[in-house]
């Protein structure tokens, strides 16, 4: 009995989210006038809810399922578990949080604004389908339906990213989406070439292939860069701080919270990491992935400090923190037999991280409306997922002394201190946001004293809990706490990083405003755009005038064409000629005939 | 007795079919509606039957002598009656579509009733035993598409359909003469007959592998290969249901099955490989997928990008039969299927457009998404299937093509197709975005070229359903690839008989 | 293959039932030809009725040849003997001729009516069509000299005859040329007979295969009968008097002419050079060469052409191109070679006068309908009239090689003898005259199709004129698919030589 | 006649020669229509004479009938006896290029093609050397051979119709007394030379209607496509 019931919780647990967002054409074909049609009701906000069944301690999580794509195999390990509690639980809430976000556009909509009808209607079709992407992706355990998950998850995505429908919306689209397809192809390339090379269709037997692959490095690094654009690889994150600040905030939530971590699963699962022998160019990826990742950590940790709109220091943070957790996944290349105890620590920091930044982005659009609560009160509820993702307290605090251990164990001390260097960014990048907010906040208060109520407060209060007691239900097992003297060694990153914010504001307030406008969110996209463009326009040139081209030529031969039709007209008189010269000509013939067969051998 | 039978009434279900259209009035429309469905559904079932008989393992042939040495030879065998079988579902969907779309329009008996001819001559190709059949039917093909080209009248319609003669024409003397070549050569052989050129001594090989190159002339005419492709694009004016079956089934899928016969059935792929034919194969595909979609990218028109991009993806094909492994051979036929699957689904949504919207450039296409949602759906899945993303067959082809080619050893052949996807996401996605993210007319902001209210739902229900049909179908073929009778499984199954032999 | 030589004695006499089946299909047409310039017939059906007799002979002589092989047949003048000879070649040509001239006849009933011809001169068309048919089918059966000029004057006489039938300046004109040189091209088939005459005495086509050295008379009187018969036979470059006769003449003139009158000198032509110079590999280049050139001349004039008529005469000088190449590749090759090459060149024949007059008769019917003769005045056609432009295209297919049809398969083995004899010239040859053929055909449909011209009015025709030639050019198709079984009858009767 | 001496015997026959010849020559040249008709006449019984002299009076009276009197009857048909659809009596039109020497060329080849093959002919039949052979060529088939040769240029030099049906009735007369002269008193031969007779008064019957009424039609004379048939 049981060996059914995963299988059909799983099923249904995928089902549900795909089956509300199909139910939202077939609501809208149905009756086509509807204006005080709430898209975004109960059932809506179930779609994660099945789900949570499949965290439950299975004793046999996985499910084979023949006919589908090139053969399906879905299951569940514990990194996986906790990566699926992380993802319901922060698509649960800010699903929940969408609706009193998107509560405006409701009233749009009734009072008769079609196209925030259909913006509705859009998120909501859309958010419950990559929804279904991202856990699918996450029990995937063939490659047909890793990939399918993880696209579906991705160009889903492109929809709440362009929801608001501005210009700045339509350049994080196009960030986004250019970004994405390119990790897509770089993702397909790498698994092309390591499942062609293991002859395989399953992941657990494509990383063991890439070990064994002669050129298995290049898949590795194909795989690596193409999951990193996802991640947030420094130099691949270029649609991050561009893509957050315009979607809407719950789907900025999930999209730093949940979605960068599916590049960190891709690299879970198609990574040799831990394999018992990579081979010295397995090692040399990992040194090359853990300086991108410290790279990643700094450079977004400096840029990110001089961002002014709170989302896109949030952003940054993102991509800071992906680039700690890039360099701890390299260790597992470079120190395999780690790996286990490395494993742990970097799955308690993905989720710590998820759930925290899914807190803060939630918080942007509480500190915008803020509820009715004491000022003081809300700005230490939104200080905490600061401090904890600054590795004060918290969550963050169990997951840096995670990491912190596993590393001495590895005899990788120099790793721990650019960690904390890079802890003390966050800090700086936290002060930042919080500041940022502050303002806005204040600017806000002005002309817009409407306060919240109802589903978006308790939503962030929700996370902001599940973020602080992750420690205590991670189903990857109870971290350790560290030790009280240990607490030192721990915090001075953090309060190095309050002085140092503190300094900066202070001193630097005047320099810091220019700097700012100078460094608009997005860095390097911002070349690469004119350098593409510059290349684009030379290619574009380049194949009208291929095409160009080829119809000259046509248009040269069809003159020839032209020319030796009207030359015909000398056929014409020649026929006129022959006619004249029939009897001539049969006599001549005759001749011709007589002789030729008289001379001829 | 009954092994020839079947294949003779399938061929005659739409011959017949054929000649009782161009004997009926105009204004039949009934009888000729009728006619036309009640043949494309029996054929259907007699194909499927075939398919069911095959699998238990009968044997349907039939054969009569032409001229001493040379014979005329109908045969269902597993390749054959898979594109018998994409040929015939298709064209029960064309069918209803067309019906739909030449609503009122004149000479519509002279278009079924080539129409149908066409179909006989795919199924003719598809069931051809030996090369002589097969010429036979791959000319037929030629005639019975060029009234259906020129259809409209116009000019540019006129002059298509003169590039398309010269082009195709051209092509089918150059396969009329590779094809006696060989049979000077070897004879009458019979498809599957693969050892009768391996038999032959070395000192033939040049003159075999110069053959090859002017069968593959002859073939790549139709199969649109750079630089013989330059009538496709121009064939677009067509109607949208000749676009669709020129692209999806007819005519490049003509030319492609052609070559996919040539090197399994007649050269073998050993002796092809031996003979070095597979890497030109590859070579010229490649330079097709790439140079096909960077053409698309430049169009600004909705049926020339199609019409580019079917350039592209049909060299798909070809370099899944140049790539030599079974997994190529599988990723070769089974695109077979898929992309007609989808290019008719596209075909037939560019044609919704035009029809009920009045839309054929691109640039007009803001919003349509909310206007025709369903005609826009049954687009994006055959534009992520162009792209390659799962579940649709599209990925299901490239991630065959992919394996194969590190199979057969050439992984920068990668680097194509990950350039072609890319390129597809290029000129497919915004499209996509114009369709469901702008706003356009639908949204209020100034008008559709031309609308016309077609039907109750977002256009007449012969153009809706046929295309929801279609794009269900290269849906479902790629979520349940590994189903008995799917595709997929399908062309494995033809891929190990192969090989194995 | 080259059943003539096998005129032996082991040949079967006709049986009297046989002679009088002969004097049947060779009399009978003339017959009836002589009734119907009284009663000229006003019903197609009658025509058809009135011709069972003949085409039942000519059934059963093809089955009796068949069944019991090649007969033979000596016709005693007082001191003279003629001497006929019927093989499967003979009685199948000899079916094809009368199929071809009944469905002519049948059309004409139509077009005399639908064309509105004065009585007096329709009236004559009967029996001058029963001449040709008389004067065809002496020349198919006969096989000595004799009886061949005689066939051959009958044929041409009747034939330019017809052509005073329209009365018009044109036609009269064409009429003219056309008589002049079949007068002077038969004074040069005298000449040759009687050279071979002076020379070995006798008249006889086994007689002289037997007898006749390759010397210089020989040689000479082939050059001069050569001549002749080229000229007759419209062959490049002594042409030119074919495209005024068909653009002037009566459609089922025309159609009659080109499908089988000027196929008749060739037909001699061939057997001639067979029997008497079977080794004048380089003369028989030449005339190869002739074909080769008559196929991109006529190809191009006719690619050219602005008239209708004019486009399909001289498709026909082009198409009689291809059956010059019979000359290469039978003369001095392997039999394989000639055996390939012997069939097609039949096979295209066959095919080609089925098709041509198809095609006549379609262009016929386009022009009586809408008043028109010129391609470009006939856009927009396709609409009104498919039917005439469905056996247009059908014909079309034939004429262009394209499969399934009698010309493909033709064009298919004639490309075969060519590589295998590896006479690659001629490969290039047809290939080329395919091109040319679809290019000059396709015009046609680029104007019929043309939906942008203004409407033309039409007159309605009698449906039979619509269904023969519709019925011929699908005889032409099958024929492509089912020439095993008539190619077989012809190298049976080869075999026993 | 068979009383007649030998020598008065060849003394006729190459008067007779004689006079064919230049009748021939008569008929060919004139540019007076009505001349040139006439003078076909006489060399039709001319001919019907020779026929006589070489022994076949069949022909003789075959060509009396045919050859003079019907096809001299529709030559002057042609020409236009009754006064209103009169034929101009002159041939006024120049002739077809080459002119002057050039224009015997290709006759004058083809005269020595044919006189080779006759005399190869004889000189195989009676094993006599080339000389000899000269001498045994009897006066039938040289004056027949010349015929040829002049009906050959005639026929391609001029351009009139009738003249050019003139020409080939002469050019059918040479042909036929060469057939005579090579075959002997043969069936086959007298046999061919009738049907070529007929064919040849059928041919100048089709031949003179077809002159005359594409002269009533629009005054054509010649086989041109302009007004009266000028090239």
């Amino acid at each position: 009995m049981s060996n059914l019931l995963f299988p059909s919780v799983i099923i249904v647990a995928m089902l549900w989210p795909f089956g509300l967002a199909m139910r939202v054409p077939v609501r809208g074909w149905l009756s086509s006038s509807g204006r005080s049609r709430v898209w975004l009701d109960g059932w809506w906000c179930t779609a994660p809810l099945p789900a949570l069944a499949l965290l439950l301690p299975w004793s046999e999580p996985s499910l084979t399922l023949s006919w589908w794509l090139l053969g399906g195999v879905w299951s569940l390990d514990d990194p996986r578990r906790s990566l699926l509690a992380l993802t319901v639980l922060l698509w649960g809430l800010a699903g929940l949080y969408a609706r009193g976000y998107l509560a405006s556009e409701q009233h749009r909509q009734e009072a008769g604004d079609d196209n925030a009808a259909r913006r509705l209607q859009r998120f909501a079709l859309f958010w419950p389908l990559c929804l279904a992407g991202n856990l699918l992706l996450i029990v995937a355990e063939d490659i047909a339906s890793f990939y399918l998950g993880f696209s579906t998850m991705t160009f889903a995505a492109y929809a709440l990213v362009v929801h608001a429908g501005t210009r700045d919306a339509q350049t994080g689209g196009l960030a986004y989406l250019v970004m994405a397809v390119l990790g897509e192809g770089m993702i397909l390339a790498g698994l092309l070439w390591a499942a062609g090379s293991a002859e395989t269709t399953m992941l657990d037997e494509l990383r063991e292939g890439l070990v064994e692959a002669e050129q298995g490095v290049w898949m590795a690094a194909l795989l690596w860069l193409g999951f990193g654009v996802k991640a947030g690889v420094v130099g691949l994150h270029v649609w991050l701080p561009l893509a957050h600040p315009v979607a809407p905030t719950p789907a900025s939530a999930v999209l730093s919270g949940v979605m960068i971590k599916a590049g960190l699963l891709g690299w879970l699962m198609t990574l040799p990491l831990g394999h018992a022998d990579p081979g010295e160019a397995f090692v040399m990826l990992g040194r090359v992935m853990s300086v991108a990742g410290l790279a990643a950590a700094f450079g977004a940790a400096v840029y990110g400090a001089c961002q002014s709109h709170p989302k896109a220091v949030l952003a940054y943070s993102s991509v800071s923190q992906m680039g700690m957790l890039t360099a701890l996944v390299a260790m597992g290349l470079i120190v395999p037999e780690q790996w286990p105890a490395l494993l742990a620590a970097v799955v308690l920091f993905a989720c710590h991280h998820g759930l925290t930044k899914g807190t803060l982005f939630l918080g942007v659009g509480i500190s915008e409306h803020p509820p009715r609560m004491p000022s003081w009160l809300l700005w230490a509820l939104l200080l905490l997922p600061g401090l904890s993702l600054s590795g004060v307290l918290g969550s963050g605090l169990a997951s840096k002394w995670g990491y912190k251990t596993v590393l001495y164990d590895a005899d990788h001390k120099d790793l721990v201190l650019w960690l904390s260097l890079a802890a003390v960014g966050t800090t700086l990048l936290m002060a930042r946001a919080l500041w940022c907010q502050w303002r806005a906040a204040r600017q806000a208060s002005h002309d817009d004293p409407v306060a919240l109520t109802g589903a978006m407060p308790v939503a962030w209060l929700g996370t902001l809990l599940a973020a602080a007691s992750l420690p205590w239900w991670l189903p990857m097992g109870r971290p350790d706490w560290p030790p009280l003297g240990e607490l030192v060694g721990l915090w001075w990153p953090a309060a190095l990083g309050v002085v140092l914010a503190v300094s900066i504001g202070l001193m630097a307030r005047q320099h810091l405003h220019e700097v700012i406008k100078k460094l608009p969110p997005g860095d390097l996209w911002w070349p690469l755009m004119r350098g593409y463009q510059a290349v684009a326009g030379r290619v574009a040139r380049g194949v009208s005038r291929l095409g160009a081209s080829v119809a000259a030529v046509v248009r040269r031969l069809q003159a020839l064409e032209r020319w030796l039709v009207d030359g015909l007209g000398v056929l014409a008189r020649g026929e006129q000629w022959l006619g004249r010269h029939g009897a001539v000509l049969m006599m001549a013939s005759a001749l011709l005939l007589a002789i030729i067969m008289l001379v001829a051998p | 007795m009954s092994g020839a039978v079947f294949p003779i009434a399938t061929l005659a279900s739409s011959l017949l079919v054929a000649a009782l259209i161009f004997l009926l009035p105009e204004r039949a429309w009934w009888a000729r509606t009728s006619l036309n469905l009640g043949a494309s559904l029996i054929k259907l079932g007699l194909v499927g039957w075939m398919v069911w008989g095959l699998h238990r393992g009968l044997d349907y042939a039939v054969e009569f002598p032409v001229v001493a040495g040379v014979s005329f030879v109908l045969r269902a065998d597993a390749l054959g009656i898979m594109f018998a079988g994409l040929s015939s579902l298709l064209w029960l969907f064309t069918t209803l579509y067309a019906i739909g779309y030449l609503e009122d329009s004149p000479n519509r008996k002279r278009f079924f009733g080539f129409f149908s001819l066409c179909v006989a001559s795919t199924l003719g190709i598809s069931l051809a035993g030996n090369l002589f059949t097969f010429l036979i039917f791959y000319e037929m093909l030629t005639l019975s598409t060029y009234p259906l080209v020129v259809h409209r009248g116009t000019p540019k319609a006129l002059a298509a359909g003169a590039v398309y003669l010269r082009y195709t024409l051209s092509g089918g003397l150059a396969l009329l003469l590779g094809v006696v070549a060989l049979h000077v050569i070897a004879g009458d052989i019979h498809f599957g007959e693969r050892e009768v050129l391996a038999d032959l001594g070395a000192e033939w090989h040049p003159l075999l592998v110069s053959i090859f190159v002017l069968m593959i002339l002859g073939l790549g005419v139709k199969t649109a290969l750079v630089p013989l492709h330059g009538w496709l694009p121009k064939a677009m004016v067509a109607p949208a249901p000749v676009s669709a079956l020129l692209h999806a089934v007819a005519v490049v899928k003509a030319g492609a099955f052609g070559i996919v016969r040539l090197v399994y059935d007649v050269y073998g792929i050993e002796l092809s490989y031996q003979l070095g034919l597979m890497h030109g194969l590859v070579a010229i595909a490649a330079v097709t997928i790439i140079y096909g979609s960077l053409r698309a990218l430049a169009q600004q028109e909705l049926k020339a990008r199609l019409a580019f991009s079917t350039v592209s993806q049909v060299s798909y094909i070809v370099l899944g039969v140049g790539l030599f492994g079974p997994l190529a051979t599988v990723a070769a036929l089974s695109h077979l299927l898929h992309q007609g699957l989808m290019k008719v689904t596209l075909f037939f949504c560019a044609g919704n457009y035009a029809e009920e919207l009045g839309i054929h450039r691109i640039d007009e296409l803001d919003g349509a998404g909310w206007r025709m949602p369903l005609t826009s759906f049954a687009f994006t899945v055959g534009a992520l299937g162009m792209i390659g993303l799962p579940p649709t067959v599209g990925f299901i082809s490239k991630w065959y093509l992919g394996v194969g080619s590190i199979e057969a050893g050439m992984p920068w052949l990668l680097a194509v197709l990950v350039t072609s996807s890319l390129l597809n996401a290029a000129y497919f996605l915004p499209i996509l975005h114009r369709l469901w993210f702008r706003v356009g007319p639908a949204h209020g902001y100034g008008d559709w070229p031309d609308e016309r209210r077609l039907g109750r739902m977002e256009t007449s229900g012969w153009l809706l359903w046929p295309t929801l049909a279609t794009a269900a179908f290269s849906l479902l073929a790629g979520l349940l690839a590994s189903m008995p009778f799917s595709p997929l499984e399908w062309a494995a199954r033809v891929a190990s008989q192969e090989y194995v032999l | 293959m080259n059943d003539l030589a096998a005129l032996g004695d082991e040949a079967l006499k006709l049986t009297p039932s046989l002679w009088a089946a002969v004097w049947l299909v060779l009399g009978g047409p003339l017959l009836l030809g002589l009734v119907a310039l009284y009663w000229p017939p006003r019903r197609m059906l009658t025509v058809v009725a009135a011709y069972l007799p003949v085409m039942a002979a000519t059934g059963w002589l093809i089955v009796t040849v068949a069944a019991s092989g090649p007969r033979h047949a000596s016709l005693a003048l007082g001191e003279l003997t003629l001497t006929w000879y019927l093989d499967g070649l003979a009685t199948l040509l000899m079916l094809l001729t009368q199929t071809v001239l009944l469905a002519s006849a049948v059309f004409a009933v139509g077009y005399c009516r639908a064309a509105e011809l004065p009585s007096r001169p329709a009236a004559w068309l009967w029996p001058l069509l029963g001449g040709l048919s008389s004067g065809l089918t002496l020349i198919w059966i006969a096989a000595d000299l004799l009886s061949l000029y005689v066939g051959l004057e009958l044929m041409g006489l009747c034939a330019v005859a017809l052509m005073l039938l329209p009365g018009e300046a044109d036609a009269l004109a064409a009429g003219m040329r056309y008589l002049l040189y079949a007068l002077v091209g038969s004074l040069a088939w005298l000449l040759g007979v009687s050279l071979l005459l002076g020379a070995w005495g006798r008249l006889d086509l086994a007689g002289l295969a037997a007898v006749a050295e390759p010397g210089t008379v020989t040689t000479i009187a082939v050059a001069l009968l050569s001549a002749g018969l080229l000229l007759k036979a419209s062959i490049f470059p002594l042409h030119a008097w074919l495209a005024p006769v068909h653009g002037a003449a009566w459609i089922p003139v025309s159609a009659v002419h080109a499908a089988l009158v000027i196929k008749a000198s060739f037909v001699i032509l061939l057997k001639l050079w067979l029997l008497l110079v079977p080794g004048q590999v380089v003369a028989a280049w030449g005339l190869g060469g002739l074909g080769s050139l008559a196929v991109l001349w006529g190809g191009l004039l006719a690619w050219r052409a602005s008239g209708l008529k004019a486009l399909v005469a001289y498709s026909t000088v082009g198409q009689l191109g291809y059956l010059m190449l019979a000359f290469p590749l039978l003369i001095g090759t392997s039999d394989a070679v000639a055996t390939l090459a012997w069939r097609g060149t039949w096979l295209h024949l066959a095919g080609h006068a089925l098709a041509k007059a198809a095609m006549f008769m379609a262009v016929g019917s386009l022009v009586l309908a809408t008043g028109r003769s010129k391609l470009s005045e006939l856009a927009g056609t396709s609409r009104r009239l498919p039917l005439p432009l469905l056996t247009f295209g059908l014909a079309a297919v034939t004429l262009m090689g394209l499969p399934p049809s009698a010309g493909f398969t033709a064009k298919w083995l004639l490309l075969q003898a060519a590589m295998q004899g590896q006479q690659w010239i001629w490969i290039l040859v047809l290939v080329l005259g395919t091109m040319l053929t679809a290019a000059y055909l396709f015009r046609m449909f680029r104007h019929s199709f043309d939906e942008q011209a203004p409407p033309l009015t039409y007159r309605r025709l009698p449906p039979g004129m619509d269904l023969v030639p519709l019925l011929l050019a699908l005889a032409a198709l099958a024929l492509g698919l089912v020439a095993d079984l008539p190619l077989n009858f012809l190298s049976a009767q080869g075999a026993s030589s | 006649m068979a009383m007649l001496p030998e020598a008065v015997m060849v003394a006729l026959d190459v008067m007779l020669a004689v006079l064919l010849l230049v009748m021939a020559l008569a008929c060919l040249v004139d540019r007076c229509l009505w001349r040139a008709c006439r003078n076909f006449v006489c060399f039709a019984v001319l001919m019907a004479l020779t026929w006589w002299q070489l022994g076949s009076p069949l022909l003789a009276v075959v060509e009396a009938v045919l050859g003079a009197m019907l096809t001299g009857l529709s030559l002057f048909f042609a020409l236009g006896i009754d006064a209103h659809h009169r034929l101009p009596r002159r041939d006024t039109l120049p002739g077809s290029p080459p002119s002057g020497l050039k224009s015997w060329l290709l006759p004058l080849a083809w005269l020595v093609m044919a006189t080779t093959a006759s005399l190869l002919l004889l000189v195989d039949d009676a094993g006599t050397s080339f000389s000899e052979a000269l001498m045994v060529l009897d006066l039938p088939t040289i004056v027949g051979l010349v015929i040829i040769g002049l009906g050959l240029w005639a026929f391609t030099r001029h351009r009139h119709l009738l003249r050019r049906l003139l020409a080939f009735n002469v050019l059918g007369s040479g042909v036929f007394l060469v057939l005579a002269g090579v075959t002997g008193p043969r069936i086959e031969a007298q046999a061919l030379i009738l049907a070529g007779l007929i064919v040849a008064l059928l041919g100048s019957l089709l031949g003179a209607s077809l002159i005359r009424r594409l002269f009533l039609l629009d005054g054509r004379l010649a086989l041109g496509s302009g007004p009266g048939g000028a090239e």
